[in-house]
């Protein structure tokens, strides 16, 4: 429909508001004093994401994102916060860095990306205007992690095998002194 | 009915939200002081880089499905980094009692 | 029957699994279990080489089999196995040694405390091994060349709690390393000139070289030589062949390697892995074969004649039983390498068998004597021989084997059939193998004087004859030992009748060439030759060890510096002393002299008189110049790190900082290149379109 | 023009609205009812009468409870965070709502059907857990962060024989889809997947992982350490109170219905009649109300058992659960798994 002169679609409404939830929790993770709450931000924020995936036509990655991103790092995150419980009370205005300065330079940097993606011409082969109708579900998403991408898909696993001892390794408690 | 659902959305959009995570991450670096505060950020940006793999992906012509696996792979390392991270935070908190990365000058302990 | 060859090195896996999971609740702690995987895959190779040997099978010449592995981007990458003569032989070799050795084993591991770890151990070494010598994909093949390294490393080091063994698996690990560096580098090589990794079929690498002779022969500049690419990928392929079969100069880790268990050497430093470089090249024959300068096979021919001879002499040297049996290893892997230099393909995989069988049954035998005696110095044995029969008659029979008796014994005929393909192609090689069997049968001979002969020398030492559950592996060895010849006798070559198809209508062709002028049947001159080394080797080994009759010292005068040599017991050692050690000596004294009164008086007093003077000028020169430069230098340092602290902080925040001014520097800088494609204010409305 | 639009946007919102207060009243009323079925069936277990005076046979008495849990003081403790205290429970009711977009209560009587459902079910799910954490440390009282820390390990050690158990049926059927499982179990009580012996005998035991990991995953009896009244007063939700407190139970409740409508859908045949003649040869609307009996009877079934172990069931220590999982679910999950990818790939009729 139109509004103000505008033609306005009702994903364009969704889009504004899971992306605008989104930003606005992004802008809480960093700004929030306490660090927990900045957390549960980051979940929002996530979930946030998840829902953009979801508008783009990636469903399993949105249930992934939220399963993984979510379900796990988060609490993960949330678990360490606990952990290391005094940190909660330091606040954003203890900033080892001149804030100002800080949002100076994120902002100026947030032009640059700005101008270059109003502005960009797209190469041939690009939509641009709505993403492309093939259904993507799950079965080619494994499709293509076993056959072209199978490799990286192995040093993933590999990585995450690694990731699992070392992190195991690395938060054991040490017992005594094993000489 | 999910095919069609992100009628009308030019794909700036979602860059544009994607380089706004991205900025809000990077300050978000410089000025958080506990170490896991700068590993929300990072989080943060990972997400934006995400946002802009999947976007590509799915604008194309011919829909690529590397777009969402790259995200795949991305979410996969960024798992691996906050269990590594956390860990690493927990250990220095057990050892020094705080986990502000600036103060942070001892490699071994 | 072949469609299911793949079981065979499947067995002993199911086998190494179980008994990681289930450990000593398993019948005989493990053991039983690991033999009989063994024992079935012992069963199915005698399958696969009777139907390739005695039913004819060779005439399918390959059987080969894929399924797909990895796609890799447009590469799809395979795992699969491949039957032909060569492995059909390396399945027997492995599997009748390793059962030998696992039942051996059970005697001699006995009371272990580490006693089903071993016998995982080997039945996973004995899978990698199998799974070796029937990939018919180099990758495969690598994959399993290096869970070999790694068995060898762990078995080696068994006895963990010995430094000298952790020492000793630490070094064959690293040495065979360095080794396979140059297969990797040489297999992706390969894999880049050809794209592919399988070796068979129409699609495998094999047929890519034959087909493609001009890409294959390009010359390749390393360093100051040029070689044809297909040179360069033998070469480098041989490298590994050198790490793992011990040839200099990377023989090194081999006899340290004995700090083992003895089975263990029995199985994988005499029989089985060692050998597997020589399989190596033998399966990667037609790199070799296509190259028309020979590059490669005449470094292949020098390295293992050179090996060969080098090693046969060292082992004169050694007391240690084992250590004598590790140079003897050494040395006859340098005989198969010469072997395969020289054109000699089915002989080197003929003397490969028999080796096998001979070098493991003594090994085993000497696994034995030790178990006996308890102690590995042949100086502390002698006089065995009425102690333990059954284990000198085996012992014997396989020395008789390698030192190459003809007729009799397995090793006459493969030694005979090295030397008549040397005597037709190289003299040199000829000659260095014709020398180094002398030097075999002398060092061996010596060996066994000195274990079973004569009078026992330590009488604190109560030796007994071994279990039966170790004795019938050495008798089944022994028997191998003689028997295992008759397949290749030059009167009716069925060994050679099957062996050379492996290679293919168009390689077979290229090595007939080459042998063309070697005359079929039996050669007389090398016969005589050949025994004639040998038997003289034996006959001073016996006039020194055994009969003493030479009655040395009288006839020193008439003999001189010759019968210096003979006379004393420890021969090597009394020329190790005369000539290297005597001489390091009287130049040790020489040196003496000339340093105190040449260098220590005229120069050395001299230059300090001279210093002395020097070094008052140069203390001013020091003080006031030099100094000064120094303290300038110290002095800017610290002004610039006084200045460059404040940007190296250790702040992670402020890195982030510095990251992103420095971003948008460059954009800017990017920016202000393109300036008139840039309209400054983004167009809000083109967001809508 | 514009207002056709308008007028579908209005209606697809208000179908969405509508189908959402529908789920809400049946979540509600189910758990009323099955809090009411479960003191009865605890007392009846026990030899007891349990409620019987408030309304005919007692039945208004879980109503009576809600009304005096609406009309309590909403209380927050001093020291508490107040914020995070007050969207804990929201945090966790939330995901145990969203669940029931996916299940399929009858032929065509999906909220959405996604191609993603099991993914969705378990991802959704696993955003409790943060409120729970959120709800303990926020209550500033050591009884409810212990209650925290127990849940949290807790459920991210059941998180994985879940999935690991409800990926067996998917891999038999070859989709992720809840409503594709449950039709192609369709034909009778021997097609279902639990009874499917001829086809593939690893399910059972994947159903039996389900049923336990799955208890654990709702903190029902034998696994309800994290609020083990004996030891920590009342876990995370300690310091609780009014339609907060009513919040947390209802999401408790909820979720026990939601693991039976799992395990229904993945291993009992969901809505499909167990014999043919039983409602298997209508169509269209008949065949739906016919399903959704089916369905509502089965899960029944289920709560009633799940009511049964927990009533019956000591308590497990937390050493005892977490070594449960560890170091027996998940490595039979995991040889499961592989040996059903086996079967599939190699042996499954196509």
């Amino acid at each position: 429909m139109h509004i103000f002169g505008l033609f306005i679609t009702g994903y364009q409404v969704a889009f504004v508001a899971v992306a605008g939830l989104t930003v606005l929790a992004a802008v809480g993770v960093v700004l929030v004093p306490n660090i927990l709450r900045a957390a549960l931000c980051l979940g929002v924020m996530l979930m946030g994401v998840a829902g953009l995936y979801a508008l783009m036509n990636a469903p399993f990655l949105a249930v992934v994102q939220v399963m993984i991103y979510v379900g796990a790092i988060t609490t993960m995150i949330i678990l360490a916060v606990f952990l290391s419980n005094r940190v909660m009370k330091i606040g954003f205005f203890q900033a080892v860095y001149n804030p100002l300065l800080a949002a100076a330079a994120a902002g100026v940097m947030f032009l640059f990306l700005l101008v270059t993606v109003a502005n960009s011409v797209w190469v041939q082969g690009i939509v641009e205007k709505t993403p492309a109708t093939k259904d993507v579900g799950v079965q080619s998403v494994a499709t293509a992690l076993l056959q072209p991408y199978v490799f990286p898909f192995e040093l993933a696993s590999v990585v995450l095998l690694a990731v699992l001892i070392g992190a195991v390794v690395i938060a054991k408690e040490d017992t005594a002194d094993e000489s | 009915m999910s095919h069609s659902l992100a009628y009308g959305i030019p794909i700036s959009w979602f860059l544009t939200v994607g380089a706004m995570l991205f900025c809000i991450g990077l300050f978000g670096m410089m000025v958080r002081r506990s170490a896991i505060g700068m590993l929300l950020s990072i989080e943060l940006m990972l997400n934006a880089a995400n946002i802009n793999l999947v976007a590509f992906g799915s604008y194309l012509k011919l829909p690529s499905i590397a777009g969402q696996v790259f995200a795949i792979f991305v979410i996969t390392l960024a798992a691996a980094e906050a269990a590594v991270g956390l860990a690493i935070v927990i250990n220095i908190y057990r050892n020094e009692q705080h986990i502000d990365a600036d103060k942070i000058s001892v490699m071994k302990m | 029957m072949v469609q299911y060859a793949w079981l065979i090195p499947l067995v002993p896996v199911a086998a190494f699994v179980l008994i990681v999971a289930f450990g000593r609740r398993l019948p005989g702690q493990g053991a039983y279990v690991a033999i009989a995987g063994m024992l079935a895959s012992l069963v199915m190779s005698i399958g696969i080489a009777l139907q390739w040997f005695v039913f004819g099978g060779s005439n399918v010449g390959l059987y080969n089999h894929s399924v797909s592995w990895m796609p890799v981007g447009n590469t799809n990458i395979n795992m699969g196995f491949s039957v032909d003569s060569l492995t059909a032989v390396m399945l027997i070799v492995v599997t009748v040694v390793a059962s030998m050795v696992m039942i051996y084993s059970i005697g001699y591991m006995h009371g272990d405390k580490r006693y089903p770890r071993y016998f995982s151990y080997l039945s996973l070494f004995s899978a990698a091994m199998l799974a070796l010598v029937i990939a018919n994909n180099i990758l495969l093949m690598f994959m399993a060349w290096e869970l070999v390294g790694l068995t060898s490393y762990l078995l080696i080091g068994f006895w963990f709690e010995k430094p000298s063994a952790m020492r000793a698996a630490k070094k064959a690990f690293l040495v065979t390393r360095v080794g396979d560096v140059g297969f990797m580098a040489g297999m992706m090589l390969l894999f880049i000139t050809t794209g592919t990794m399988n070796l068979f079929g129409s699609e495998g690498a094999f047929e890519h070289i034959a087909t493609h002779p001009s890409q294959m022969n390009a010359l390749v500049h390393v360093g100051p030589w040029a070689i044809p690419l297909v040179g360069l990928i033998g070469l480098l392929l041989f490298c590994g062949a050198v790490g793992k079969s011990a040839q200099f100069p990377l023989h090194v880790w081999l006899p340290d390697a004995m700090e083992g268990p003895t089975p263990v050497s029995a199985l994988i430093h005499a029989a089985t892995m060692v050998a597997a470089g020589v399989y190596l090249v033998a399966r990667m024959y037609p790199v070799y074969l296509s190259d028309p300068s020979h590059i490669a096979l005449t470094v292949v021919a020098y390295v293992g004649a050179f090996t060969a001879l080098f090693a046969a002499s060292i082992g004169i040297a050694q007391n240690d039983i084992k250590k004598v049996l590790a140079y003897s290893t050494v040395s006859q892997l340098g005989y198969m390498i010469m072997s395969l230099g020289v054109f000699g393909y089915v002989a080197a995989i003929f003397h490969l068998m028999t080796h096998a069988f001979f070098k493991a049954q003594l090994f085993l035998g000497s696994g034995s004597v030790i178990h006996g005696t308890g102690t590995q110095d042949m100086r502390e044995m002698g006089g065995l021989k009425k102690k333990m029969p059954v284990t000198y008659w085996t012992f014997l029979i396989s020395t008789l084997s390698l030192c190459g008796i003809p007729f009799v014994t397995a090793g006459g005929w493969s030694k005979e059939e090295i030397l008549t393909v040397a005597y037709h192609t190289n003299p040199v090689v000829f000659w260095a193998g014709v020398l180094g069997a002398f030097t075999t049968s002398f060092y061996m001979f010596r060996l066994v004087y000195m274990t079973f002969h004569g009078e026992p020398r330590d009488h604190k030492i109560h030796a007994h004859e071994s279990p039966k559950v170790m004795l019938v592996p050495l008798i089944i060895l022994a028997f191998l030992a003689i028997f295992a010849g008759y397949v290749g006798t030059p009167f009716h070559n069925s060994f050679e009748h099957n062996m050379a198809p492996v290679l293919g209508e168009q390689f077979e062709g290229i090595l007939e060439h080459n042998l063309d002028m070697i005359p079929h049947g039996f050669f007389m001159p090398v016969f005589l030759i050949g025994t004639f080394a040998a038997l003289l080797g034996i006959f001073f080994a016996t006039l020194i060890w055994k009969w003493h009759v030479i009655k040395i010292e009288k006839l020193e005068p008439a003999f001189g510096w010759l019968a210096k040599i003979v006379e004393n017991k420890y021969y090597i050692d009394e020329i190790y002393q005369a000539t290297i050690i005597r001489g390091l000596m009287l130049a040790a004294a020489l040196l003496y002299w000339f340093d105190k009164w040449v260098i220590d008086y005229v120069i050395v007093n001299g230059v300090g008189y001279m210093s002395l003077v020097l070094a008052r000028a140069w203390w001013w020169i020091d003080r006031n110049i030099v100094d000064g430069l120094v303290n300038l230098a110290g002095w800017i340092t610290g002004t610039l790190g006084r200045g460059l602290r404040y940007v190296q902080t250790g702040v992670t925040q402020q890195y982030v900082f510095l990251l992103v001014v420095a971003m948008v520097i460059i954009s800017l800088v990017f920016v202000a290149g393109n300036y008139s494609e840039v309209s400054w204010i983004p167009p809000i409305t083109g967001f809508f379109h | 023009m514009e207002l056709d639009l308008l007028i579908k946007l209005g209606l697809e919102l208000g179908k969405i609205v509508v189908i959402a207060i529908v789920v809400l009243i049946f979540m509600m009323v189910a758990v009323l009812y099955m809090v009411l079925k479960l003191r009865w069936v605890i007392a009846r277990i026990q030899s007891r009468l349990g409620p019987n005076r408030t309304g005919p046979w007692g039945v208004l008495q879980t109503a009576a409870d809600a009304l005096k849990l609406f009309q309590k003081e909403d209380i927050i403790p001093c020291g508490a965070d107040k914020w995070l205290f007050t969207i804990a429970p929201a945090i966790v009711f939330i995901p145990a709502y969203l669940v029931y977009v996916v299940v399929p209560f009858g032929s065509g009587l999906t909220a959405q059907s996604l191609n993603v459902g099991i993914i969705y079910l378990s991802a959704i799910s696993s955003i409790s857990v943060i409120g729970i954490i959120v709800a303990g440390w926020a209550s500033n009282n050591k009884w409810s962060l212990l209650g925290a820390f127990r849940g949290a390990s807790q459920l991210i050690a059941y998180e994985v024989p879940t999935i690991l158990a409800m990926i067996i049926p998917v891999l038999i059927t070859g989709s992720l889809d809840l409503n594709e499982i449950v039709s192609s179990q369709g034909g009778g009580i021997w097609h279902w997947n639990l009874f499917h012996l001829s086809g593939w005998p690893m399910l059972p035991l994947a159903f039996l992982m389900l049923i336990i990991a799955g208890l654990a995953e709702i903190n029902v009896a034998p696994f309800d350490i994290m609020e083990a009244e004996s030891e920590l007063v009342a876990g995370f939700n300690t310091e609780y109170s009014g339609m907060k407190f009513a919040l947390f139970f209802l999401a408790e409740f909820a979720e026990s219905f939601t693991l039976s409508a799992i395990v229904v859908t993945l291993f009992l045949g969901g809505y499909q009649p167990p014999l043919h003649i039983l409602g298997g040869q209508l169509t269209g609307l008949a065949f739906s109300a016919v399903s959704l009996f089916w369905f509502m009877f089965k899960c029944w079934l289920m709560v009633l058992f799940i009511m049964w172990v927990r009533s019956t069931l000591p308590r497990v220590r937390v050493d005892q659960l977490m070594n449960l999982s560890w170091k027996a679910l998940i490595p039979a999950g995991l040889v499961n798994l592989l040996l059903t990818g086996a079967y599939v790939v190699f042996w499954m009729p196509k």
